[in-house]
């Protein structure tokens, strides 16, 4: 199997789509002669043409909302921010227009919101943000978070060929930092599935996008340890895989749960109810939460390095629990 | 196109003053009295593959393209075999067999979405179009903006109609924009603007069908802004004691259908008798419309958590009301 | 002490402000001579003049930038939107504006952004929306959620002289359907405070806006089956109150949560977290959550009602929850 | 206005050619090379109490409106005593006491903010007007359409001035917007618009007094399209490829920083001596701030927990290098 980049396992995921069906198109901002900003488009237009790359005005409310009419034509369009932080000038037309239409009048919306999120390059406050949480609780819309180039290949296809608006998170910090084996044959990951990274059986840590790195070394370091710490890849954040993460906590009996996104309101909020609510009897200690602390994401990196989450972070809070 | 008309002003009279205060409609209620002429005069032109994107007050266009009266007041009275199976309200009815795509609440968000379709469109080449609707209050949204930018610079076939009935709610056009006419708009994206007279269906007709001949020979999007005046509150509960008597006054001698029927009498297309006849229809149809929708079963409660999402679970199937996707197009 | 509508209660609190402080001025659609959808703002152009309050076109994401430009010159802008729901075409600039100026360069930005929010009126999937959590979720934001006439005053009237950007959310349903006591001399309720609404020692049950009218209802009718439901009424959302919900749970060792949003990344899973992360000791029972299901807010009113939590169906899980 | 352009010039062609390359600037980097102009000649006539929102790419607005190179070059290397405390980066630096105050990266978000403080500078009768750059590519959001609009109807000391460069990231303009000119934009809204040489500072000043003049007196806001060209890549990665190399030698012949030296040469009003001397001075001027800022420590990651509310334990005070509110205005 080829080695290949979360970038450009993502790049091969779409340009396979767009062989394999000729309603997927992609618009955005530079996407075409430029390729993108982070080349992730690049070759596209040369490939399929400027009818199927199409260069837009800067006007992140138009792009959703005339991917939204294309869907609708039978299209299935796949959109770019140039940095997902762009999104919340997209917002009205995300949460109200594509994320109803299906639910008021029956109508198919099959589109992909496609870009880089995340923090960890120095972005500062406005190239940094994780904004998936805002979509997790619009219903209508699916969410999804690769952390591999396997998951980010499968699920932009899965993405692209789901019938409901998808919500495709690409972390920027993981483009050309990692690499792993993705199949030359067709697959696709499904939505709503999680993916056990580690097996272990004193502690589930459940985290998704790149905090699956940091989950990873953190439960290397743990083993030296003695603590055999499960990780939970969720890599859909709506729907989520409840099953996969109650089977986990069945098993452990502890939870910790990671993300990069800020605390109050994040991911770890819905899972922590979901497993407090279904599995208490289950669990021999607190849920943990290790998240961003509630700031915007800060630029200079002494600052951001301690905003965010990291392996030792994560490996302390963990030591704790597993002795609790 | 009379029929039209007076379909239009006698349902939604029904809707406002009768259904509305019986309390078989509940929530809110917007109509497009005095207003009729524009959507009358524009999507009478559409041909089947064309989609219409109506604004709050544009009833015709639903009916033209192919909706029944049954579908519309079940839908009204949030009855379980309307089109959206009372999960939503008012005109929010949409079909893409019949080529409507229905407003959200959210003023201007239908523009983009027209791009949208419009870019679909021009990909098949067939010379399809795309009709937007929407208030000249609307305008003030930046929506609008991207949505008239982007399909000028794509050369999108998409026409653009300014419904200006001179209230957005309770807040006139001083209030809302600062030029004289808004179709200078136009001028500004790099596509032909023009004011007409709304009231005029037959202006609204040869203005539409001159943009969607540009539209359809691929020569891109035109702004119309066609002057109307809103001649009832902004929604049923709205008396509208912020617009002067006189202006009400005013524009009630200008009336659409007033108009219409003094041309079609004096000459001599029509009779008074023929428009009664007319008249006797529309009610019966209304009539028989309206005992339907009555009849018709509310929804179920559990049936509020299905079709969240497109899936195997879809429960759109079971609609009953919904035809064969073929779109049925009436002229007059 | 005179007894007041909720509406009448908000409409007093802006208007003592608004006399206090010249520096108070309204901005929203159809607020001046129309006195406002609702009529909360009714009177006030005639009483304050049209300098200070501004009828603006229908531009939600300049009103809300507007409001920041004026807060930066020192002002302290209140706007409203004519219903919460359409504050996502302002979403832009209130989550990366204003919410993240002080972070930034240390400038105040006081505003509040107001409207009604809500559904039970059968105002159909744009006029029901119940929008909190995308601003909870939104460090720099504060989030305040009445429940009562005496809470609606004293809050806005908090929301006006607070230095930050705060959301306030009323709720339509209440407008015109509660009554209570308002006192008549000067007073604020502080942000960050919840309010035991009733006193209880078997169970918490903590809500917040209109739910907690249900939940009142719902511990009414356990008192009599002989439970006994202490209900908390968080009032703040963002930053919430911690310390209350905690104590009530060393006190009843179970907890309810509720609320009128949809379910999937709502406010009861941040709660859930905070208590199964610091609380673990003191549960007794799983964290239960009743809330709305996860779809748009039907229109139609029996698909409304289902869709809503009630008395009823809170009475129905804490007696499951009381038994276990 | 010759030191604020080369000061402009030079500084930063240390931040995108020497600062970035030795990793010393992280993140992104937007300079303004070529269209220096704009800023100088637009706010060298601002006074106090005036408010200035530059864009990205307005480094001499700020110098101008009293930010010393050290807070300026502190702030792009991240340091804890630069007027972000290491929080933003680039040019996102803002003071109220300085009347300054900077985008967001979403473009266009501070067209609706500059319509907020002019609602206040009018309220207050000063006759005091914000002036706000945006690129020409912003043009296309929604936000700046909802801006202007909103600025001609209140009619709010408001100058919008449109920094045209050409392109905006990779993509020219008529993949952006579908006239010739921008200008006509302002008619559009109801406010004067004019195109103007966006490379002659002297140009520059002149359109912008009189637009200030409009508004000082109560007349409201205007349109400016200063019309430029961007002399390198969107950003210090960014090698521009998609360029005509044609351009870049056209544009270069108009380098507004070679026309002001040749009038100011031919009318003698400075040597070619006296020149040299000015770049001395900002050679030394760059150094120093460089030195201090490389020198100045990076913040405590603990920092970063405070302020994301204004409130008791706000830390903003112990910045050290914020001089008083009052804004020095130099001129020349
Ligand atoms: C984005 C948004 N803001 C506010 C509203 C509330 N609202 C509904 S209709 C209306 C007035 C619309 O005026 P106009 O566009 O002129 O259309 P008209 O109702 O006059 O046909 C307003 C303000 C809304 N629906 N959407
Ligand atoms: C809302 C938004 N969309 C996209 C971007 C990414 N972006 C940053 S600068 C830029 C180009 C801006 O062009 P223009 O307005 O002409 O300004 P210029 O850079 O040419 O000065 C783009 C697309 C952004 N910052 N904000
Ligand atoms: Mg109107
Ligand atoms: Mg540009």
């Amino acid at each position: 199997m080829p080695v290949m980049t979360y970038l450009d396992a993502i790049r091969q995921g779409i340009w396979e789509e767009m062989e394999r069906d000729p309603s997927v198109f992609l618009l955005g901002e530079d996407i075409g002669a430029y390729g993108g900003a982070f080349k992730v488009t690049a070759g596209m237009l040369e490939k399929f043409g400027a009818e199927r790359v199409i260069d837009t005005p800067i006007s992140e409310s138009a792009i959703v909302g005339a991917a939204v009419g294309a869907a609708l034509m039978g299209m299935r369009p796949v959109a770019e921010m140039q940095f997902m932080d762009f999104i919340s000038c997209g917002f009205d037309q995300i949460v109200n227009m594509a994320a109803k239409i299906h639910y008021r009048w029956g109508a198919k919306v099959p589109l992909v919101i496609r870009g880089p999120a995340g923090a960890g390059v120095h972005g500062g406050p406005f190239h940094s943000q994780s904004n998936e949480m805002w979509f997790v609780h619009t219903p209508g819309l699916k969410v999804v978070v690769p952390a591999t180039a396997y998951d980010a290949k499968g699920l932009i296809k899965a993405a692209i060929r789901d019938d409901n608006p998808v919500l495709y998170f690409e972390h920027k910090f993981l483009y050309r930092r990692i690499k792993d084996d993705v199949p030359e044959e067709d697959y696709t990951v499904a939505i709503g599935q999680a993916r056990i990274a580690r097996e272990g059986s004193d502690l589930t840590l459940i985290t998704y996008g790149a905090m699956v790195w940091a989950a990873l070394e953190a439960a290397d370091t743990l083993a030296k340890e003695g603590v055999s710490v499960e990780v939970v890849d969720l890599r859909s954040l709506l729907p989520y895989d409840e099953q996969t993460v109650l089977a986990s906590v069945r098993k452990t009996n502890k939870v910790l749960l990671l993300h990069e996104d800020t605390r109050t309101g994040g991911m770890a909020g819905e899972l922590a109810a979901l497993i407090a609510e279904t599995s208490f009897e289950d669990l021999d200690g607190p849920i943990v939460r290790v998240t961003a602390p509630d700031t915007p994401v800060p630029f200079s990196p002494p600052l951001e390095e301690y905003f965010l989450p990291n392996a030792q972070k994560v490996a302390e809070a963990a030591r704790k629990l597993a002795a609790y | 196109m009379l029929y039209y008309l007076k379909l239009t002003r006698a349902a939604e009279e029904r809707i406002e003053r009768v259904l509305y205060r019986q309390g078989k409609i509940v929530g809110g209620v917007y109509v497009g009295r005095g207003q009729e002429a524009i959507a009358v005069g524009a999507a009478i032109q559409l041909v089947e593959g064309d989609v219409v994107l109506p604004s709050h007050r544009d009833f015709a266009a639903f009916v033209i393209r192919g909706f029944t009266l049954k579908e519309i007041f079940c839908n009204w009275m949030g009855r379980a075999n309307g089109p959206t199976r009372g999960r939503d309200n008012t005109l929010h009815l949409g079909d893409m067999g019949r080529g409507v795509i229905p407003i959200i609440s959210h003023l201007g968000d239908t523009c983009p979405v027209a791009c949208g379709v419009a870019m679909a469109l021009k990909q098949r080449g067939e010379g399809r179009v795309a009709l937007v609707h929407f208030g000249e209050g609307t305008t003030s949204r930046g929506d609008v903006h991207e949505a008239m930018n982007w399909a000028a610079v794509m050369k999108l076939p998409v026409i653009f109609i300014c419904n200006n009935n001179a209230y957005a709610y309770s807040t006139p056009t001083e209030k809302q924009y600062a030029v004289k006419d808004l179709a200078v708009r136009g001028a500004a994206y790099g596509m032909p603007g023009a004011k007409v007279d709304g009231n005029d269906v037959l202006a609204v007709y040869s203005a539409v069908a001159e943009a969607i001949r540009l539209a359809r020979a691929g020569r891109g999007p035109s702004f119309l802004e066609c002057r109307t005046f809103r001649m009832t509150g902004h929604s049923a509960h709205d008396m509208a004691e912020y617009v002067p008597d006189k202006l009400f006054a005013e524009w009630q001698e200008k009336d659409p259908i007033g108009l219409l029927e003094r041309k079609l009498l004096s000459s001599r297309i029509l009779t008074r008798e023929r428009i009664h006849e007319i008249e006797k229809t529309i009610e019966k149809e209304i009539d028989d419309a309206v005992a339907f929708a009555d009849s018709s079963p509310m929804p179920e409660g559990p049936t509020a958590l299905e079709d969240a999402y497109c899936g195997p679970k879809c429960g759109w199937e079971k609609t009953s009301l919904v035809p064969s996707p073929s779109s049925v197009v009436r002229n007059n």
